[in-house]
């Protein structure tokens, strides 16, 4: 504990933008993950323990595809949609069928899917961990602002993750698609009875979920290092971030990333060894207060 | 026996139950009657403390029990059956009637005894042989039809041995037939047992044949009271809500 | 090997692994033993989770050297055989493996190619089972340091902290002399081996090179995916050098986030894990200049003996062997010397004849690598730093440990904390 | 009545009995290990069971209480140097307490916030072993050996007599579990379990009736916990982690969830697939995951509770 080290920080502006957009950048790819998990509970109503490894499908996707094609641009679209599609098969063969059983039979199927594909990565891609490397448009030295760093890449990764907020938004508000699933969160067998097709509503949530995950990992593949098993610490974290910003707010999701985010970032200074530990507390702390989460509806 | 004064509740804005005053006689039968959101079922609630009032009195004997938890206020003797029949699916008819004898005697957190105890073997036997599911004591609750359900759900609270027993709709979502079996059952159990019955229930022909006095309920307050021709011939209840039913009665 | 080829290799292998899974059903094994039953290894190692790499490559290792031995006629026509189970990486399934290994399989010697977490949990185990065991991997100064967590039929082959904080200490406080790094920062992972490395590591700065100014230390998790926050502290701090024993995929998420803040343009880096080929060559666009100590490179000790081994073990398993790999072929080295002299599987003999013993080795700092008989652990062995270059050889020149120096403090630091 | 617990008492008997020949059927050391080990899960899992089976309280955070136990023994035996008895003692008093501060908190919540919350409680106990290095070795574990010295002729540092402790203390533990359940107090967890809100128009209190499930389940869990510090002679944050509830979760169902000792039969599956698949293949999650999905997807009763089920069926169907 160095709470004189957070106060000193805490005073001098360029360690508070440094920090703070450390902060913001852990917590945008954690948003992109936490928002898929918070939107296919929102609907379906069910946990998806898998989706940290859905995130890890993304990087190890992204990493096949930059590696043949050379292009980072492909190789993020490419791994996105491509989890997306293994959400979706997975949500209409496996996910789908304990729907009417209990919450573990949900967490059941979702471990199983967990032990399965970390072992297939490992078989198809190797024990050692991986590095895909910056691409060359992003080699370039970080931009100055106001005292503190910011790499240009991350720049980039915070336009694209704020684009899918809002994007994801203005798909759940405004459009068609949007209000189905809304109406399918709040009453699936009215929804049915109205002639909606549930089960493609179901399948369509789990894919856009799967592809957010995706697209996360992808995103992360450049800067992170990959390896069998690395779903276990974002699934954990985007797992905190959504019971804090409340199950099914995406809002909420946003929230909780960049708090959580921030928890670390200041917590490396001012409590480096307990900065887990904190986030669990913060998570108890929201349980106990306020169940639903800080955005979550009260049901 | 059961005293309701200045009764209020609000959901959200909404007043559910708008200063409801009602006084039930011990031993009486009374049915409530009243449309569809009337407020029959939330005055049930209120009674058995599902909710505390926002205003007034709910008086048992000389007590106040407004406010008190559900517990509490079934422990001095107020048992309730509801519209859709609340259950134990995985637990045997017999089972269920012994968990319910146990609760009423204050053994259900016992752990040093074997259950069931020997004791209240006999009255869950009573209890069944009351409503008629003797042969069927060995049977899984959810597997019951659901007119069994319904009397299963009626004898548990009959196990509590209760003096005022609240039944919402006993005969709902059942056939002609089986509507007037149920009933009888009700009745003979009420003969039988001397209790203060209070049944909310949609059947006029039941309700007529059946009521020593009826309340009607509308928009969360009393419209009427008082014994079946009296309601028949009350204008306001015709005005209000008997009017077709009343016909479809005669008819 | 091409990703093809791997992938062959495996799906055969998890084929056979089912079909044995199938045969062998849910019955206890009782292992019959009899004279011209092979010698049974036990090796409890990490095959699965972030760290399987690292297990796979011990046991790899150990093969070559069974292979050897067996080929060279086994003792007394007796063959060895290893047995590796995975803990994954939990200390307490490291201990009911090594029991189940030495009461089930009928494994009459451990070799534990586990990280210090499982060492210490194995250790535990023969304490009780009085088998003998080499420890291959745990760098924890304590596990053989400390009398009383000693057990008198364990030993250790793998490097120890204590040995590598004096010599990192001495080599960084010399660039720091000769560069003028006044001020440092330490970034190690949060976990018993990130704390003791760099603690140690400070302690001996201090004392070489007392003008230094610590400024600050970040503590990431261990496997921890993001560091941005910890990079951007350590920009905050400004140092001019960076100590870090960050390892293998967390050294190179380090790296690869650091590099794109252009840390390394103002903060020289001291990883001391840097040198082993599975983390140089997992990084893309190595920087050059990170002062790294050498945890294996062929090219150290510059022995043929050392570059053929690298090389052989390159051509059978597609990859250059790991810091973990030579540990575990040290560790055959001494067993199989001590398997021939008292030819027994008794622990306490085998135990007397490893106790003390000097052996040929290319790991050697001098060709020889010896068992200090007062504490059962090996010092001798190549230990160095020196500076990466974006590709092979990777770290050209290395500058050796010197063993006397090493020896003396250690002997200090014994009397210091109690042990000796 | 009476007369049925004096049969339960010769059964349990029996059953120790059994246990203590065993080892003259398997004479091998790795038999004991396996039992010890297997007591351990199997009083944990069957306590978990009690919350989520009986009591209808979906804990994700039971391994709370195995640390808990793992932890407070083997520190007390460590660094007070008790007996084995006053700690094994002081271990069931301490989870207690916290069973209750914890359980109080937690059963207010309802269904998946129950379990997130139970969770956030075990994480933080986690963090905290993790964090407070000086007490508890942070992530390495306690080093050096947890104590066992000898007590009433019994010198747990013996694996003889530590098996034979060990199955006395699984018999005593699950008769206990047992009678519990068989109980009035049984009964009434059950009713919670299928309808909460009924139980309360039956007078029961419900919030008291899940905190004394809650309670109780804590102190086996952790007497769980105990039993492993004994086997490995120390303790590891791994013993506080979600993985170990997850296992827990894992042998419930595949046992079988409505079964008394469906926990103890997914035990003994678990351990024994453990033990065998990491034989045979380093593709141990692999085979694991594959098992697992099989029972999620297919076995859904747990082995023994599909075998019972068969058995009533056929005898049904001969009727």
């Amino acid at each position: 504990m160095d709470p004189q080290a957070l106060l000193t920080c805490l005073s001098t502006a360029s360690c508070v933008i440094t920090q703070t957009t450390g902060g913001l950048i852990s917590g945008m790819l954690l948003f992109l993950v936490a928002a898929g998990l918070s939107l296919i509970f929102g609907t379906l109503k069910v946990v998806n323990f898998m989706h940290g490894s859905l995130y890890m499908l993304g990087a190890y996707f992204a990493y096949t595809l930059y590696t043949a094609t050379g292009n980072f641009t492909i190789a993020v679209v490419g791994a996105a949609l491509g989890v997306g599609l293994f959400g979706l098969v997975f949500e209409r063969l496996f996910m789908s069928r304990v729907y009417n059983t209990d919450v573990l039979m949900q967490l059941l199927v979702c471990y199983g899917f967990i032990l399965i594909l970390d072992d297939a990565v490992k078989i198809i891609w190797g024990a050692e961990f991986l590095s895909m490397g910056m691409p060359a448009a992003f080699q370039r030295p970080p931009i100055m602002i106001a005292g503190g760093i910011l790499p240009v890449y991350y720049l980039f990764l915070i336009g694209v993750t704020l684009g899918v907020a809002l994007l994801l938004g203005l798909l759940l508000t405004r459009t068609r698609a949007g209000k189905i699933v809304r109406a399918a969160a709040v009453n699936p067998t009215m929804t049915s009875a109205l002639g909606i097709n549930t089960a493609l509503v179901f399948g369509g949530v789990f894919a856009l979920g799967g592809l957010l995950a995706g697209l996360s990992g992808a995103l992360a593949a450049p800067v992170r290092s990959m390896v069998a098993g690395m779903g276990f610490s974002i699934l954990i974290e985007s797992f905190i971030v959504t019971v804090i910003g409340g199950m099914g707010s995406i809002g909420g999701a946003l929230v909780g990333a960049l708090l959580i985010g921030l928890v670390r970032s200041f917590g490396t200074i001012g409590f480096p060894l307990f900065t887990e530990g904190v986030m669990f507390l913060f998570m108890t702390l929201v349980l106990i207060t306020k169940p639903s989460g800080l955005f979550g509806k009260e049901h | 026996m059961l005293t309701v004064e200045n009764l209020h509740k609000s959901f959200g804005g909404v007043n559910a139950i708008n200063g409801i005053d009602l006084k039930f006689d011990a031993g009486t039968l009374t049915a409530i009657i009243g449309p569809n959101g009337a407020g029959k079922t939330s005055f049930f609630n209120l009674i058995t403390g599902a909710f505390a009032p926002d205003q007034g009195r709910i008086l048992f004997g000389t007590d106040d029990i407004a406010g008190l938890s559900s517990p509490d206020i079934v422990k001095r003797g107020i048992g309730r059956a509801f519209q859709i029949a609340s259950i134990f699916p995985s637990l045997t008819v017999r089972e269920t009637i012994l968990g319910a004898v146990n609760a009423h005697r204050g053994w259900h957190t016992k752990l040093r005894r074997r259950f069931p105890l020997g004791e209240a073997n006999a009255q869950a036997d009573e209890v069944m042989e009351l409503v008629g599911l003797t042969a069927k004591a060995d049977k899984l609750s959810g597997n019951l039809s659901h007119g069994d359900q319904k009397l299963l759900d009626i004898a548990l609270a009959l196990a509590l041995e209760p003096r005022v027993l609240l039944l919402d709709e006993p005969t709902a979502g059942m056939g002609p037939e089986e509507r007037w079996q149920m009933i009888d059952t009700v009745h003979k159990l009420w003969q039988r047992k001397q209790m203060t019955l209070i049944f909310i229930e949609h059947d006029m022909d039941i309700v007529f044949k059946y009521a020593q006095t009826i309340r009607v309920l509308s928009y969360g307050a009393v419209l009427a009271e008082g014994k079946p021709d009296e309601i028949r011939n009350h204008p306001k209840v015709i005005e209000a809500y008997l009017g077709t039913a009343y016909e479809k009665g005669r008819g | 090997m091409t990703d093809t080829q791997r992938t062959r290799r495996n799906r055969r292998g998890f084929i056979k692994a089912a079909g044995a899974l199938t045969a062998s059903g849910l019955a206890f094994p009782y292992v019959a033993r009899a004279q011209d039953k092979p010698i049974r290894i036990g090796v409890p190692t990490i095959l699965s989770g972030r760290v399987a790499q690292l297990g796979i490559s011990s046991r790899n290792a150990l093969q070559i050297e069974v292979d050897k031995f067996n080929a060279a006629g086994g003792l007394n026509g007796r063959k060895l055989e290893i047995i590796a189970r995975d803990s994954k990486g939990k200390p307490d399934e490291a201990a009911n493996n090594t029991r189940q290994l030495i009461n089930g399989d009928g494994c009459e010697i451990i070799i534990s190619a586990e990280s210090s977490a499982g060492a210490f949990a194995v250790q535990e185990v023969i304490r009780e089972l009085k088998v003998l065991c080499i420890h291959t991997n745990s760098e924890t100064s304590s596990l053989s340091a400390d009398p009383k967590i000693r057990v008198p039929t364990a030993f250790r082959t793998a490097r120890q902290g204590i040995h590598d904080a004096i010599v990192s200490a001495a080599y960084a406080g010399n660039v720091a002399k000769a560069k003028g790094l006044k001020t440092w920062m330490t970034c190690s992972p949060d976990y018993a081996y990130g704390r003791d490395n760099t603690s140690l590591f400070l302690e001996y700065m201090k004392r070489f090179h007392p003008e230094i100014e610590m400024v600050g230390e970040a503590w990431p998790k261990l496997f921890q995916a993001d560091y941005t926050e910890n990079i951007t502290k350590i920009l905050q701090a400004k140092p001019q050098a960076l100590y870090s024993c960050l390892w293998a995929g967390d050294l190179v998420s380090f790296l690869d986030q650091s590099g794109i803040y252009n840390l390394f343009a103002q903060t020289t880096l001291f990883a001391i894990n840097m040198a082993d080929y599975t983390t140089l060559t997992a990084v893309k666009n190595l920087p050059a200049g990170i002062h790294s100590s050498s945890r294996y490179l062929k090219t150290f000790p510059a022995v043929p003996e050392n570059a053929a081994w690298g090389d052989a073990y390159k051509a059978k398993f597609g990859d250059y062997p790991t810091n973990w790999s030579w540990e575990n072929s040290l560790a055959m080295t001494f067993l199989t010397t001590a398997l021939r002299k008292v030819n027994s599987t008794d622990g306490a003999k085998l135990a007397d004849a490893i106790r003390g013993m000097k052996v040929k080795s290319p790991f050697g700092a001098d060709g020889t690598v010896t068992m200090r008989a007062e504490d059962q652990t090996t010092i001798g062995y190549a230990i160095g730093w020196g500076t990466t270059i974006s590709k092979e050889p990777y770290v050209p020149s290395v500058t050796p440990g010197d063993w006397k120096s090493i020896l003396e403090h250690e002997a200090e630091w014994k009397k210091k904390m109690g042990f000796a | 009545m009476r007369s049925t617990v004096w049969l339960d008492i010769v059964i349990a008997a029996a059953a120790m009995a059994v246990l203590l020949l065993l080892p003259l059927v398997f004479p091998g050391k790795a038999f004991s290990d396996f039992m010890i080990r297997l007591s351990a899960f199997a009083i944990f899992a069957t306590s978990l069971n009690l919350l989520v089976g009986y009591t209808g309280l979906v804990s994700f955070g039971h391994g709370l209480f195995y640390g808990l136990g793992a932890y407070s023994f083997a520190l007390m035996m460590q660094k007070l140097g008790t007996s084995i008895p006053v700690a094994f003692i002081a271990t069931v008093g301490v989870s207690a307490a916290v069973a209750t501060v914890v359980g109080a908190i937690c059963i207010r919540l309802k269904e998946i916030y129950f379990s997130f919350l139970t969770l956030a409680f075990q994480m933080l106990l986690h963090s905290v072993i993790i964090a407070w290095t000086p007490l508890t070795g942070g992530d390495q574990g306690l080093t050096g050996g947890v104590p066992r010295p000898p007590f009433l002729g019994i010198r747990l540092d013996d694996p003889q007599h530590l098996y034979i402790f060990c199955s006395a203390v699984l018999v005593v533990s699950l008769y206990i579990m047992w009678h519990l359940v068989r109980s009035p107090f049984g009964y009434t967890m059950r009713m919670i379990r299928d309808n909460p809100r009924r139980a309360e128009f039956l007078g029961v209190r419900v919030w008291r009736v899940r905190l004394l499930a809650f309670v109780v389940a804590g102190v086996f869990g952790s007497i769980g916990g105990l039993l492993m510090s004994l086997f490995v002679s120390s303790a590891y944050p791994d013993f506080a982690y979600w993985t170990v509830s997850g296992e827990a979760v894992f042998m419930i169902l595949m046992g079988g969830i409505s079964v008394f000792f469906g926990p103890l039969v997914g035990a003994v599956m678990l351990l024994l697939l453990n033990d065998v698949v990491t034989r045979v293949t380093e593709h141990y999650s692999l085979m694991l995951g594959i098992i697992i999905l099989c029972f999620a997807l297919g076995l859904r009763k747990g082995l023994l509770g599909f075998v019972l089920w068969a058995w009533e069926r056929r005898r049904a169907g001969a009727q």
